[in-house]
């Protein structure tokens, strides 16, 4: 059963890549990103089930607790609205 | 066929560190070359816990009822490594920084240009 | 008892596998930015939560237990929090959503 | 099972790595550059290196993908075309990989419990540990005690790396306060920041003293305790945080984690061991042990934090 889910995470986390190279703005490349930070927090904790040391739920809390900071760096140097380094947006929707 | 998946982890890491070699000797965009080198650095990474993996063993935390761990040296060794890349990789950002303060390019290219106007 | 626990964890774990699935493919072929943000909430909460109920049921009552709540109990900040600035950046950086230019008859 | 997991992560490794050779958006490859390590931390325990993967999360998550978003943000996002065709570097590569695959044919199969690697020193590390330190990570327990002397060389290499970025970019420490001003409109990430700002020190905290029981230790520490101020700068902006935690402060920190290991070994010597010998630091050696592991990793976690934030300030309060 944990085989069934960790496939599962393992195909979204390769969908998710495919969505970062793809684009087509920064921004999906930022929620791809994101995604697949979500998906090895799981993946991370059913490897521990699996490998049956489920006490090693540290490395899963760590990302939980600072994957957004990076985003967050991201926006803060995208993001022209914010004010610090305008750079100007590239992607501009699709087709 | 076990004689081809018994190195698959060691052609993959060989796969990425060119990957990663790739980009220093071939791009010619300072920050592309950094990057590049992490890819390179977490390529020698990913070999040294290859070969720490032991069939069949687990993470070595001592606990009761359990006798086959992994070898703990190259977790030590690539730990530290680690936090030493990212200080190393700061410092390269660091200098391209200042070569773009100084040459206001950090393409390789141009700031040979610039470097021959001299 | 310990039956009706592994079903009803086994059907958690399931159910959150099918929700990260939904999401991995609205992710994948929606049109634009905005309606794929929908599909990462789905991942974010739904299959997430699902997935960490059903390893919380695996755990019973013990150390992993609590730190799989309070992963449950963080990520439900951080997911909304990191899509809702995506949401408000790309507005701002006026990235157009695709619309449907055609009226309904 | 994991075999299968294994396989496919590098395959996915692989897969992002031609992709950032191929992107020209920075930013992006800052990006997918998070995508590898994130990758590359699940590989790693799915390999059993929990303390290499745990350290891996606490940098690839956070500190490392900014950095490079700060440098992108201080040069240019775009990258140009390179001038040169790249077909002489590509026959550099493709000739090193064969050779360097050449050479793994005679390698070991991986996960040979057999192979000279494990032949060694892992075996007695393995055995020894718990009745010399009495430490059940034999991670940490080698980190600190057994191989002490060269961790304190990788300290010193840390310390030296924050002297070279301070060299080259130095500080502003004029308090101006640009990056409040974006973020005071948003309202929710101020309040996540604030709610997130101690949990993260907090958790820091465990995992530095957590070190002998499970993954964690003065490294992973140090680099989780510098995200929670690098959070609390992006959300309040850089004056807020240099008012917390001014950047002279971090100098005499950054110095005072090496004085502290070092000063731990001299001790050593002083109570008539050898340099680290931490079992004469008690009258029990377990006890020393413990005690000498404590301090050391203790003056790692101090030295690695204020060193990442030195360099975090030194990157952001440069602005053109």
């Amino acid at each position: 059963m944990f085989i069934a889910v960790s496939s599962v995470i393992l195909i979204a986390i390769a969908v998710g890549l495919v969505r970062a190279i793809r684009g087509p703005s920064l921004y999906d490349r930022v929620l791809a990103a994101n995604m697949i930070g979500t998906l090895t927090v799981l993946m991370v904790a059913i490897l521990g089930f699996m490998t049956g040391r489920p006490e090693f739920l540290d490395i899963a809390l760590v990302y939980v607790l600072i994957s957004f900071v990076s985003t967050l760096a991201v926006l803060r140097v995208h993001n022209p609205g914010a004010g610090t380094t305008a750079s100007s947006v590239k992607g501009s929707g699709e087709q | 066929m076990s004689e081809l998946l018994g190195h698959y982890n060691y052609w993959i890491v060989i796969v990425l560190m060119m990957t990663g070699f790739y980009i220093v000797i071939a791009r010619p965009n300072l920050i592309k070359k950094v990057i590049g080198l992490f890819i390179f650095q977490t390529s020698v990474f990913i070999f040294f816990i290859s070969i720490a993996k032991v069939e069949g063993g687990t993470a070595p935390i001592i606990e009761e009822g359990i006798s086959v761990y992994s070898n703990p040296l190259p977790h030590v060794l690539i730990l530290t490594a680690i936090v030493v890349g990212l200080a190393t990789t700061a410092l390269g950002l660091a200098l391209v920084v200042r070569i773009r303060e100084a040459y206001g390019t950090i393409n390789e290219d141009d700031i040979h240009v610039q470097d021959e106007e001299r | 008892m310990d039956m009706v626990l592994a079903v009803l964890s086994w059907s958690c774990l399931l159910g959150g596998a099918i929700f990260l699935l939904i999401g991995a493919l609205g992710v994948l072929r929606f049109p634009d930015f905005y309606t794929r943000l929908h599909a990462v909430s789905v991942c974010d909460t739904l299959g997430a939560g699902l997935v960490l109920a059903g390893l919380m049921l695996q755990g019973g009552f013990s150390l992993v237990t609590v730190k799989l709540l309070l992963m449950f109990y963080f990520m439900m900040f951080t997911g909304p929090t990191a899509v809702h600035a995506l949401a408000q950046a790309a507005m701002q950086g006026k990235l157009q959503a695709v619309v449907d230019e055609h009226e309904p008859e | 099972m994991e075999n299968l997991i294994n396989d496919v992560l590098l395959g996915l490794l692989m897969i992002t790595g031609f992709a950032i050779v191929r992107m020209k958006s920075l930013l992006g490859v800052t990006m997918l550059t998070s995508i590898y390590s994130l990758l590359s931390a699940s590989l790693f325990v799915v390999l059993d290196a929990v303390d290499v993967a745990l350290t891996e999360a606490a940098i690839g998550a956070g500190i490392a993908t900014v950095l490079m978003v700060a440098t992108v943000a201080l040069t240019t996002d775009e990258e140009k075309v390179p001038r040169h065709t790249p077909l002489l570097p590509l026959l550099v590569v493709m000739a090193t990989g064969a050779a360097l695959i050449y050479g793994t044919l005679d390698m070991p199969h991986h996960g040979d419990p057999l192979a000279p690697a494990h032949r060694y020193v892992a075996d007695s590390y393995l055995h020894d540990s718990p009745v010399e330190i009495g430490v059940p990570n034999v991670v940490t327990s080698v980190l600190a005690s057994y191989r002490g002397y060269d961790t304190l060389g990788e300290v010193t290499v840390i310390f030296t790396a924050a002297a070279g970025v301070l060299a080259l970019l130095g500080y502003r420490t004029r308090g101006r306060n640009i990056e409040a001003a974006g973020i005071r409109k948003q309202v929710v990430l101020r309040v996540i920041a604030k709610l997130f700002f101690p949990l993260i020190l907090l958790f820091a905290l465990y995992v530095q003293f957590h070190g002998d029981y499970g993954p964690g230790g003065g490294f992973q520490a140090g680099v989780i305790f510098a995200t929670g101020f690098i959070l609390y700068a992006l959300a309040f902006g850089l004056g807020t945080a240099q008012r917390l935690i001014p950047s002279q402060l971090l100098r005499i920190l950054a110095a005072a984690g090496v004085l502290i290991y070092a000063a731990v070994g001299l001790e050593s010597m002083l109570l008539g061991g050898k340099f680290l010998e931490y079992r004469v630091l008690a009258d029990d050696p377990i006890a020393g042990q413990h005690l000498g592991i404590l301090l050391i990793e203790l003056g790692v976690g101090i030295t690695v934090a204020s060193v990442m934030l030195i360099i975090y300030y030194g990157f952001v309060s440069r602005r053109h």
